[in-house]
């Protein structure tokens, strides 16, 4: 079994309305160090499969199906492997 | 300039000797990119400003018809009620929930420009049939954004309309009608007027998302569609909450001397627009204009179709106080160029001119045609069918069940609980009745609002199938207490230049027009979406119907719901 | 005695709030800019619904760094009365005035409709004026209103009397089909262990008047100046 | 420069209904290999700090103020060294 952890951001042309809303408000509670916010989304999936190779194709296509938006999102991913 | 260049951005050949003959010379890069988007069917209504002319558009309360960014009606009270009815059918196709989200922000931008202060949204859509993954996954998108926009920045979504028919399978029709309240006198238009004064940027950072969206809803989805996926943009409804408190209280402090709105084709479109409507011109420096992204050329900037930005003309003394204004509120404003006389649009980078067309040539000089028209093949086997040769249905009971479960007929409540249709609490007729109505607070007065078209008759007939559609909403604005005002339509066919097309879309347009005047309902703007076509075959011609109407007594407000057992119902009508 | 609505930059529903205080209830009250920093001659503090900073992050989370949060921290553990309205309550809890959490709807949708509350707890100052098992129709109007406590914390909070409505059905029946949003126990409203700081998803503010379909919210109102008379 | 790599999710004891949902998404889909889907955020900031442990106790701090609502979510980051 495989756990993909998947890290989903909007693609870099695209707004993204929460990031900088979120680097502001750090901003003003003084960390004024901190930029290049982005938010996004972040997923846990276990997937059986054989293998990794068989693993990550699925992950693709699930990702590319459902789990992200190719429109305005891109995504990577890891595979872990685990018990069952 | 070589023919791809100009054909590239969707400008035809003769459009392009019209070019020369304006400048008198070859446009460079930036100023064709300026041409190609003002030009685009969707800026410049090339096939339908001769239709649309036929509207009846004037009456003893109209107060501004089409023209500016919405229509406004009087009301009595010195208050006016302003509407605008607008269809962002191509970007919900690619991206549901920010196409229309996106929509939703560009109609509210509109009705705030006025001067008015937005009080309700109506939504007016259609899909293909629920069978399929994809139309499914439209819809719910479609209506999670119309919910994520409207009810983030506090407008109530008081009532709409939701159909499914094949015809609408690649191609959505999303369509948002907001209506604003405002005080006669406190009108603004979209004007850049006092040679000297000052124009100011305030909003949103420029980016890239969005370029060439107008051109984009100028052509009919294909496969290739799905590359151009960058014209999707993205809204930030937070920001457009802040932008439309900032305006109104510019506007209301009488600081603003014109303003108008960022949508379709950018800044090249306010610029030109301001200008041409004030008779003069305007010089803007882009390196002053806020981007998002590094590296942004002056045809990016001029072309961009990123959300949540204004445009305005103060006078130079007034002009720390606008800046005052928006920064109080958040937001970034910067002053990037000033009123001329010449009437042209100079546009700088760096001090180096880049770009130096006439305004007017862009906004009001842009082709005209008129097209073929030819009444479609489709009609006379439409027509053949003998109504009396269908059989009586055996159980009357069965099939009125099938057709209450129809998802045609079937309550749409699943769609509206995701609407926040209270906030401002003045909704005093909800969504699930025939118009919605709406309170106004400090008067004994109230608005009904409502959304109709039946597709399936204009297709029909489009002629009758036009004027259903008026008289449908007109009924339903008179069904709940209220006497019918002035429309709004937004009228969305398939590709104008095929002859079969264009007959529906002067016939329907015909039909409107005889309904409006017998109803004395004049037409105070609208909106045309031509191209909803997917590999060639058409959507029904679909022109949606906003009406507004007023009650003089909110206590007097009717709704349809049986009241108590012993009353009597009355059948009226034929 | 006077009422303040605290403006955050998003906040949709303080017009509404202000309308129900100064026009239905009659009572003193004025707007308070977030980035004010006293809330110095105000005897009741209502943080409105509406999407404060768009509700970026988490709803309420951003808000609670606002100017005037200290001073309205501060006024709530002196005893002053706070009542946190939908996003006023999901501000309330990120700032640490109320326990829990409130976060997506288990619908994943917004829900905009009626509800029935029941009233659990008439003992504070926004309930005095209603019983036991009082029944109210209240509307919701929210995508993030899922209430969430650990267990240990729901002990104590329903032992302290912390719990002051929670979504019945018609019969006053606390079921799963009540239930809105997923909220732990149907729970609506909940109020701090001094009972002076009340958060409630719904809002009694739409429900101020017979025209818009109930007046059962102004009850809340009316509580609030009853106990402030008793207090004088 | 770092760059905080930040994986938000709800605690295990809060039902997660968006994980659900997907999950019964996928499987619809005809993936019935897959299971604890959980959803949650991404989010990435880029902290300048002179050193690793500096940066490592500001994202933890601005996790625990602002970033991340202990009550119902855990988190997990990682720092990558990057380029001013
Ligand atoms: N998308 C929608 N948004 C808001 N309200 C809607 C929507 N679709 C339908 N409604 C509401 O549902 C009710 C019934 O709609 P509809 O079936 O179009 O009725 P009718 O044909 O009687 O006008 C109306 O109150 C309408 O406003």
């Amino acid at each position: 079994m495989w756990r993909a952890e998947i890290k989903v951001l909007l693609k870099k042309s695209v707004l993204d309305p929460q990031g900088r809303a979120v680097e502001k408000a750090l901003a003003s509670l003084g960390y004024n160090n901190v930029n290049r916010v982005r938010i996004g989304k972040y997923l846990e999936v276990t997937v059986a499969t054989p293998d990794r190779a068989a693993a990550e194709a699925q992950v693709r296509e699930m990702c590319a199906r459902l789990l992200t938006n190719p429109v305005i999102e891109d995504y990577t991913f890891t595979l872990v492997e685990v018990e069952a | 300039m070589k023919p791809e260049d100009w054909r590239r951005i969707g400008l035809r050949d003769n459009e392009y000797e019209m070019i020369l003959r304006i400048l008198g010379r070859e446009p460079n890069q930036v100023e064709l990119g300026m041409f190609g988007v003002m030009w685009s069917e969707h800026c410049a209504y090339k096939h339908s400003k001769a239709v649309l002319k036929t509207f009846p558009t004037t009456g003893p309360r109209v107060l501004q018809g089409p023209g500016e960014n919405a229509g406004i009606v009087e009301i009595g009270d010195g208050l006016a009620v302003c509407f605008k009815i607008e269809s962002h059918n191509h970007p919900s196709a690619i991206e549901p929930y920010q196409g229309a989200a996106t929509g939703v922000g560009g109609i509210i931008r509109d009705i705030f420009t006025m001067g008015a202060r937005p009080i309700a949204l109506l939504d007016s859509l259609r899909f293909g049939t629920l069978d399929d993954p994809r139309v499914r996954y439209l819809f719910s998108g479609v209506v999670a954004g119309i919910a994520g926009y409207g009810n983030c920045i506090g407008i109530p979504t008081v009532a709409g309309e939701v159909y499914f028919d094949p015809c609408y399978q690649g191609n959505p029709l999303v369509c948002v009608m907001c209506v604003g309240l405002i005080e006669k006198d406190k009108i603004r238009l979209g004007k850049a007027t006092g040679v000297g004064n000052l124009v100011i940027l305030a909003g949103a950072p420029t980016g890239r998302d969005g370029m060439h969206g107008a051109s984009f809803a100028s052509e009919e989805l294909s496969e290739a569609s799905e590359e151009k996926r960058p014209a999707v943009q993205v809204g930030d409804p937070f920001m457009e909450k802040l932008l439309l408190e900032a305006c109104l209280e510019l506007i209301e402090s009488g600081d603003l001397e014109g303003i108008q709105d960022l949508g379709a084709a950018g800044l090249t479109c306010a610029v030109s627009e301001m200008a041409s409507r004030g008779g003069t011109g305007m010089e803007i420096e882009l390196a002053k204009v806020p981007c998002r992204e590094e590296g942004m050329t002056p045809y990016e900037i001029m072309i961009a179709e990123s959300q949540e930005r204004m445009l305005m003309v103060v006078t130079p003394e007034k002009e720390a106080r606008v800046h005052a204004v928006f920064q109080r509120w958040g937001l970034t404003s910067t002053t990037i160029g000033r009123v001329t006389a010449d009437g042209l649009l100079r546009i700088k980078m760096h001090g180096q001119v880049v770009a130096e067309v006439p305004a007017r040539s862009l906004a009001e000089d842009s082709p005209v045609y008129y097209p073929a028209s030819a009444k479609p093949a489709y009609l006379e086997q439409t027509a053949a069918l003998d109504l009396a040769a269908i059989p009586q249905p055996a159980d009357f009971a069965q099939v009125l069940l099938k057709l209450l479960a129809t998802p045609n007929l079937a309550s749409k409540e699943g769609v509206w609980q995701q609407y926040d249709y209270m906030v401002r609490t003045s909704t005093v007729v909800r969504p699930g009745s025939d118009a919605a109505v709406l309170r106004i607070r400090g008067t004994q007065k109230a608005l009904a609002m409502t959304t109709d078209c039946n597709a399936r008759y204009v297709y029909l007939d489009p002629y009758v199938g036009g004027q259903i559609a008026v008289a449908e909403a007109a009924r339903n604005v008179v069904c709940s207490g209220a006497e019918p005002l002035a429309i709004t339509d937004c009228l969305c066919f398939g590709n104008p230049e095929k002859p079969e097309i264009f007959w529906q879309f002067r016939q329907a347009v015909e039909g409107i027009s005889a309904a409006c005047r017998s109803l004395e309902t004049p037409v105070t703007g609208g909106n045309v979406s031509f191209y909803n076509e997917t590999k060639g075959e058409a959507i029904y011609p679909t022109p949606v119907i906003g009406m507004v109407g007023l009650l003089p007594d909110v206590t007097k407000v009717c709704t349809l719901s049986f009241k108590a057992a012993g009353d009597l119902i009355v059948l009226l009508g034929e | 005695m006077k009422f303040g609505v605290i403006v955050f930059p998003g906040s949709n529903c303080d017009l509404d709030a202000y309308h129900l205080v100064r026009d239905v209830l009659g009572a003193p009250v004025e707007y308070i800019w977030h980035a004010e920093q006293t809330v110095a001659g105000f005897d009741c503090l209502i943080l409105p619904g509406g999407f404060s900073y768009g509700d970026y992050l988490r709803c309420g989370a951003i808000a609670r760094f606002s100017p005037v949060m200290p001073a309205v921290v501060d006024f709530a553990r002196r005893g002053g009365l706070v009542l946190g309205i939908c996003n006023g309550f999901q501000i309330l809890t990120e700032a640490g005035l109320l326990p829990g959490a409130l976060y997506a709807n288990t619908s994943l949708q917004f829900r905009c409709r009626d509800t029935i509350l029941r009233v659990e707890n008439n003992d504070t100052p926004f309930t005095r004026g209603l019983s036991p098992g009082q029944l109210l129709s209240i509307p919701i109007a929210h995508g993030e209103g899922n209430y969430y406590v650990d267990p240990a914390t729901l002990e104590r909070m329903e032992a302290k009397g912390q719990i002051v409505f929670r979504y019945a059905d018609r019969d006053g029946r606390i079921t799963p089909d009540a239930n809105p949003n997923g909220s732990v126990g149907n729970i609506a409203g909940v109020c701090n262990e001094t009972r002076n700081v009340l958060g409630m998803m719904p809002h009694p503010e739409r429900a101020g008047e017979a025209l818009l379909g109930s007046t059962d919210g102004l009850l809340l109102f009316k509580s609030i100046l009853e106990y402030w008379e008793g207090c004088r």
